[in-house]
C-alpha cells in the first residue's frame, strides 16, 4: 500500500488512486499523419525503467484529478509529485530541467472572464 | 506423572487456577498461566510430534514463536487449526490437542520407518526417483506422495467465527515491548507522539518477564511494571498485546494480527476473534529482541534438548535434570534496532 | 546461458505451477498445446522427474457473461483439439467437493470449465531438469553472471558485455522476463511491455484436501494443493510498474478474502510464506517471440503472469526461431510486427490474471 | 424547477428508509450513533475559485464563497458548500430548495463558463456521532482521522468499506462525521456501519 502525496489533497494510500503508466507521452498533433510504425511507438511502446520512472496516478476516490508521479520502480521510494504541466522535478543524479511553459492548454471554458 | 517436572514455586503461572485440558486424548492439568507447551513439560510430555519427512521424534525447543517443532492440531470440529505451536498457545480449560501428521500415534508413527530409509532419500532424491514410467508416477507414485504430504488437517466446516480489521496511523510504531521496545515507547510518548506498542506475548516486558535486572535503580519486574503503566496513561498510545506484526511494507505500512480470544468463546461482531491491524507509521523501531537458533550437532531434534535459556523458564522454572539446553540465543545482546525510513514530513515530536 | 541469479531463482522459482493449454486463440491454443505436450512427455525425456501432476484445471463462471465466455472458450478448445469441457454448478462440486456452490453465495458458482490433462508440475525441478538436460547436451550455464550491455556492429549483435567480461556470439536470444525492457534498452530499442509485481503465497502443509486447480477470474483467485501439501495460491497483479519482487498488502489480502469466499473452510489456515515476481505484461496479454530491429537478436518475452505453463513449448519455438532465424508457425503471429500491423491476439479473457 | 409539491413530497422515500428502525436500534448507546439526513439538496459544481466573478455568484446564490483550501468546508447556517477538487465543489442545503438555488446559479454563473448541476438524490448523508465514531469508521478506513491529521471543518474524498464516499468531520463537533454515500451503494454501508458498531454497543 504506497504512499501517495496528491499534490491537491495530502498523503493517501494507494488504494484511493488509480494508475495511469507512463507519464509524458504527449497525444500526437496530427495523428492521421503518422506511420503506423509511429503510431504503433505511441500506443505501445513504453520506456518501462528500471529505477527513477515518471508515471502518472489519477486520484479516483478523491480529487479525481490527474497528476504526476517521479518514482523508483526498484524501492517504490516516491522522489516528487507534480501536476500534470508542471516542469519535471529532477530525479536523483539529475540535472534540473530549465522551467517550460505547461505543454496543456487550460479548457477555454475555465479561462479567466472567458464568455465576457 | 501430572506435575512431576513442575516446582513449588516461581514462574509466571498461577497455581491457585488448574486447568484440564487433553492432549493426544489423554487428560492433564496445567495452570492460568501455562503454554500448552510449559503445561505438556510439567506433565512429563515431551514426544509433541513427528518431522515432515522422516517422521523422527519432535519435542520442543523453544519458548515462543521461534518453536521448529512442536505443532499440534489444535481444538476440533469447525474450529480446528492445524500446525499451532504449542509454544504459542495459551492453555485454558478443556483445551484439547493432538499430535499431527503421525499414525496411529505420535509414540508409535509406521512412517518412522522412513528415517530408516533415509540414506536413500536425500534432498531431492524424488526428481530422481519413482518414473520408471509417466504411468507410475501418475497412476502409484504420486498417490502415495500426496497421501503423506502436509501435516494437520484443515477444518472440513465453515469458520464460524467472526473476524475484524482496523486502519490506523502513528507517528512511532515499536515492534516488541521488552525493555528496548518500552523504553523507545515511552521516549516517543512523552514527547506527545502518536505511539503503537505491539508484542505478540499475552504480557509486556520481553526478556524481562525471565531476567531479574535491575533498571532505573528498581527491580525489573517493577520497571516493567511502572512503564507500562506509564505508557497506558497517554492518550496517544497504543498497547497491542498479543498481536504479532507480519509485514513491514512500503512507506512503513505494516500488517499486525491481534489474537484476541485465545479459548473457545463464540466470537461475534461485537467480540471477534482476531483483529489484523493496519498500521502507517511515520518512523518505525522495531525491537523484536532475539531468536532461537539451535546449535548444530548430531540428534540436536530430539525431544528433551532445548534451545537456550529461553525455553523452560518463561513460564515456570522446572526442573532442568532431564532436559539439555543448547542455543545461541542472548537476550542481553539485544538491542534496539532502528528503521529509518525516508519520510518527508517530520513527525511532531 | 547466463543468469543474472541463480537457476530457479526469478520467476521460476515465483510462480503457482499451474500447466494448462485452455486459451481461445488459435495461435494461442496451438502454442500452449504443443507445451502441454511436452510438459506430458518431460520427466520421461529429462530423466528427472518434474512431478508433472494432472488434476485438471477448473475455471469457475460467476454469471451469466462468465457462463457464455467459458463455454464460447470450451468449444473454441475443442476445435483446437484441446481438451475441455463445461461442468454445471453439481459437477464442480462433484470434481472439487470442498467448493462452497451454494446460490446465496457472493459470486454462486455458476459452473466452470474444465481440462482434466492441465494440473501443476514442480517449478524447481522444471527448472533444473532443463539445465541439466542443457548441460549434458554441452551448454555452458554462467549464473551470478548479469549482462550489462550488448555489442552491436553496424546493427548486428556481436556479442553482450557482462559482470565477467565480453562474451562474444553470432546470435543472442533475450529471455529475461520482467528484465526485458532493460535488456532491448541496452540494444537502443522500445518494447511493448511493462513490468508489474505478481505476488503469490503458500498456506502451511495441510493433509490432502483439494484435489485440483480451481481459477476465479471473476473473484480473482486461484489455488492447488502441492505434493508437499501446501495450498498455493495467486494473486492478480500490482497496477504499477515495479522490478521490486514486491508488491502491496491489499492485493494479497482481497486474494484471501475471494478464497474463503470459494473455500470457507480454509478461513482458519496460516499463511507461510507470500512472494513476488516480476512480470512483463504485453498490450493483448500474448507473449512475444520475435526478431528484434537488431539483426541476430532475438527477445522472447511478454509471457505476464503464464510463463511457467509455456516453458517447453516456447523454448522450443524460441530455438527454432533462433536457429532458422524465422519464427515457426507455431510462433508466427507473436511478432513485435503485430504491435505496428494491428494483428494482436488478445488473451486477456484466457490469460486468467488482471494483466 | 418546481418546489415538489405535497403529494409528491409523501411519496418520496430515502435510501435507508426501510433500514432506518435497525439503525435506531443498533445506536442504543451513548457511545455511537447512526443516522440519516435523508433528502438534502446537493448541486455540484465547477468552476475557477481564482476568478472573483465566480465566487461572486457563488456567493450571491448560496450565501458563501466556495473554499479555496483543499478538504475544507464552508458553512453558513444550513447551507455548506465542500471542497472536493481543485475546481469542483458539492453545495449541501436543507430539503427542497434545489430549484431556487439552481435558479440563482445557472443566472450568476451563465456567462462564466462555471457549471452549476443538480445532484440532490446521488447521495445521502449518514451521520455518524459519538466518542467511538472514529473507532467504527477505523475498522474500514484508511484515512488518518486523528484530530490533528483530520481537524473539525475538513473533508475529504476516500474510501470506506470498498465503498467510495465523502467524509466530512462536523466543524462544531470533533465526534461527528458524516458520509456522503451514494444512493446505491447506502444500504451497504449501512449494513457495514450496523456491524462496524456492534463493538461499542453494550447491549450487544
Amino acid at each position: 500500500m504506497l504512499l501517495i502525496d496528491c499534490p491537491y489533497c495530502g498523503e493517501r494510500p494507494e488504494i484511493e488512486f488509480s494508475y495511469g503508466g507512463e507519464a509524458h507521452i504527449a497525444r500526437p498533433e496530427n495523428p492521421g499523419a503518422l506511420s503506423d510504425k509511429e503510431w504503433a511507438d505511441f500506443l505501445f511502446m513504453r520506456g518501462n525503467q528500471k529505477g527513477a520512472f515518471r508515471e502518472r496516478w489519477i486520484h479516483t476516490q478523491g480529487c479525481r484529478r490527474w497528476f504526476n508521479v517521479l518514482r523508483d520502480t526498484t524501492s517504490h521510494e516516491i522522489y516528487a509529485v507534480y501536476k500534470i504541466g508542471a516542469p519535471k522535478p529532477p530525479a536523483p543524479g539529475e540535472k534540473p530541467v530549465a522551467a517550460k511553459k505547461p505543454a496543456a492548454k487550460k479548457p477555454a471554458a475555465l479561462k479567466k472572464g472567458a464568455g465576457k | 506423572m501430572s506435575g512431576s517436572m513442575r516446582l513449588p514455586g516461581g514462574g509466571r503461572i498461577d497455581r491457585s487456577r488448574p486447568l484440564k485440558f487433553t492432549f493426544n486424548g489423554k487428560g492433564y492439568t496445567g495452570y492460568e498461566g501455562d503454554t500448552l507447551a510449559s503445561a505438556l513439560i510439567a506433565n512429563g510430555v515431551h514426544l509433541i510430534a513427528r518431522s515432515m519427512k522422516y517422521h523422527r521424534p519432535r519435542g520442543l525447543m523453544t519458548a515462543g514463536s521461534d518453536e521448529p517443532n512442536g505443532m499440534v492440531q489444535l481444538a476440533t470440529g469447525a474450529r480446528t487449526e492445524p500446525n499451532i505451536k504449542a509454544t504459542q498457545i495459551p492453555l485454558y480449560d478443556g483445551l484439547v490437542a493432538s499430535s499431527v501428521n503421525v499414525f496411529p500415534s505420535v509414540e508409535f508413527d509406521i512412517s518412522a520407518v522412513n528415517g530408516l530409509l533415509s540414506p536413500f532419500m536425500t534432498a531431492g532424491f524424488y526428481y530422481k526417483t519413482f518414473m520408471p514410467s509417466q504411468a507410475f508416477w501418475d497412476k502409484v507414485a504420486e498417490p502415495v506422495i500426496r497421501k503423506a504430504a502436509g501435516f494437520g488437517k484443515a477444518p472440513t466446516e465453515p469458520d464460524p467465527d467472526v473476524y475484524d480489521h482496523k486502519y490506523v496511523h502513528c507517528d512511532v510504531m515499536v515492534v516488541g515491548a521488552g525493555p528496548a521496545g518500552l523504553s523507545a515507547a515511552r521516549a516517543a510518548a512523552a514527547t506527545g507522539a502518536r505511539v503503537i506498542l505491539a508484542d505478540e506475548q499475552a504480557e509486556f516486558g520481553g526478556s524481562l518477564l525471565t531476567l531479574n535486572r535491575e533498571i532505573d535503580g528498581k527491580p525489573s519486574a517493577d520497571w516493567v511494571r511502572s512503564t507500562v503503566n506509564e505508557l497506558a496513561g497517554h492518550e496517544e498510545v497504543t498497547l497491542l498485546k498479543r498481536t504479532t506484526v507480519a509485514g513491514l511494507y512500503d512507506q512503513n505500512y505494516m500488517v499486525a494480527l491481534e489474537q484476541r480470544i485465545d479459548d473457545l468463546t463464540p466470537s461475534s461482531p461485537a467480540n471477534p476473534r482476531m483483529r489484523v491491524w493496519h498500521i502507517r507509521a511515520k518512523e518505525v523501531i522495531l525491537a523484536a529482541g532475539s531468536h532461537e537458533r539451535p546449535l548444530v550437532f548430531a540428534d540436536n531434534d530430539r525431544p528433551g534438548h532445548h534451545a537456550g535459556r529461553r525455553g523452560a523458564d518463561l513460564h515456570e522454572p522446572l526442573r532442568g535434570a532431564a532436559m539439555q539446553e543448547a542455543g545461541c540465543s542472548s537476550p542481553t545482546t539485544t538491542g534496539p534496532m532502528r528503521r529509518r525510513v525516508p519520510s518527508r514530513r517530520t513527525a511532531p515530536m | 546461458m547466463l543468469e543474472k541469479g541463480w537457476i530457479g531463482g526469478g520467476n521460476t522459482g515465483r510462480n503457482t505451477t499451474i500447466v494448462r493449454s485452455n486459451y481461445l486463440f488459435d495461435e494461442s491454443a496451438h502454442l500452449y498445446e504443443k507445451s502441454l505436450q511436452l510438459f506430458e512427455q518431460l520427466s520421461q525425456e529429462l530423466n528427472y522427474n518434474v512431478m508433472m501432476s494432472q488434476r485438471g484445471v477448473m475455471n469457475l463462471a460467476h454469471n451469466l457473461h462468465d457462463v457464455r465466455e467459458s463455454k464460447r472458450r470450451v468449444f473454441a478448445n475443442k476445435l483446437n483439439g484441446v481438451d475441455a469441457e463445461w461442468l454445471e454448478p453439481e459437477e464442480v462440486k462433484a470434481f472439487c467437493p470442498i467448493i462452497d456452490i451454494s446460490p446465496d453465495a457472493r459470486y454462486p458458482v455458476m459452473g466452470a470449465t474444465l481440462q482434466k490433462r492441465a494440473g501443476v508440475a514442480r517449478h524447481d525441478a522444471v527448472a533444473w531438469g532443463f539445465a541439466r538436460g542443457a548441460d549434458a547436451r554441452g551448454v555452458d550455464i554462467i549464473q551470478n553472471c548479469e549482462v550489462t550491455g550488448l555489442r552491436i556492429d553496424n546493427g548486428r549483435i556481436v556479442g553482450v558485455e557482462t559482470t565477467k567480461g565480453f562474451i562474444g556470439a553470432k546470435k543472442v536470444g533475450s529471455v529475461a522476463a520482467g528484465h526485458t525492457s532493460v535488456i532491448c534498452g541496452m540494444a537502443g530499442f522500445r518494447v511493448p511491455l511493462t513490468s508489474h509485481p505478481l505476488q503469490a503465497l503458500v498456506s502451511e502443509p495441510i493433509k490432502p484436501i483439494h484435489p485440483c486447480v480451481v481459477m476465479s477470474n471473476a473473484v480473482h483467485v486461484y489455488v492447488s494443493q502441492s505434493d508437499k501439501g501446501e495450498l498455493v495460491i495467486g494473486a492478480g497483479i500490482d497496477a504499477y510498474n515495479s522490478y521490486a519482487q514486491r508488491g502491496s498488502f491489499h492485493i494479497i489480502e482481497g486474494q484471501m478474502g475471494a478464497l474463503r469466499e470459494l473455500f470457507p473452510i480454509f478461513s482458519r489456515l496460516r499463511m507461510m510464506r507470500s512472494w513476488g515476481g516480476i512480470v512483463d505484461t504485453t498490450p493483448d496479454a500474448s507473449c512475444i517471440m520475435s526478431k528484434t530491429p537488431v539483426e541476430n537478436f532475438f527477445i522472447n518475452c511478454g509471457w505476464g503472469t503464464g510463463g511457467f505453463k509455456a516453458t517447453p513449448g516456447s523454448g522450443w519455438a524460441f530455438a527454432y526461431t533462433i536457429a532458422k532465424g524465422e519464427p515457426h508457425p507455431l510462433n508466427a503471429a507473436f511478432t513485435l510486427d503485430r504491435f505496428t500491423t494491428g494483428a494482436l491476439v488478445d488473451e486477456h479473457g484466457a490469460a486468467g490474471v488482471a494483466h | 424547477m418546481a418546489e415538489l409539491d405535497t403529494r409528491a413530497r409523501d411519496l418520496r422515500f430515502s435510501p435507508l428508509e426501510a433500514v432506518s428502525h435497525r439503525l435506531v436500534a443498533a445506536s442504543a448507546t451513548d457511545s455511537v450513533s447512526a443516522t440519516e439526513l435523508p433528502f438534502t439538496t446537493q448541486i455540484g459544481l465547477r468552476g475557477d475559485a481564482s476568478d472573483a466573478a465566480f465566487v461572486k455568484a457563488v456567493k450571491a446564490a448560496i450565501g458563501l464563497a466556495p473554499p479555496s483550501e483543499a478538504c475544507t468546508v464552508a458553512v453558513k447556517g444550513d447551507n455548506r458548500i465542500l471542497w472536493l477538487g481543485p475546481d469542483e465543489w458539492l453545495v449541501v442545503a436543507p430539503d427542497d430548495v434545489e430549484g431556487a438555488l439552481l435558479a440563482k446559479l445557472e443566472k450568476g454563473l451563465a456567462k462564466l463558463g462555471a457549471v452549476a448541476i443538480d445532484l440532490t438524490g446521488n447521495r445521502t448523508v449518514i451521520e455518524l456521532s459519538g466518542p467511538s465514531a472514529r473507532a467504527v469508521l477505523e475498522k474500514g478506513c484508511y484515512h488518518d482521522m486523528h484530530p490533528r491529521a483530520f481537524p473539525v471543518g475538513r473533508v475529504v474524498g476516500t474510501l470506506i468499506a470498498h465503498t467510495q464516499l465523502f467524509l466530512e468531520r462536523a466543524s462544531d463537533n470533533p465526534e461527528t462525521f458524516r458520509l456522503y454515500v451514494r444512493s446505491s451503494f447506502a444500504r451497504h454501508m449501512a449494513e457495514w456501519l450496523m456491524d462496524a458498531m456492534a463493538e461499542f454497543n453494550e447491549s450487544n
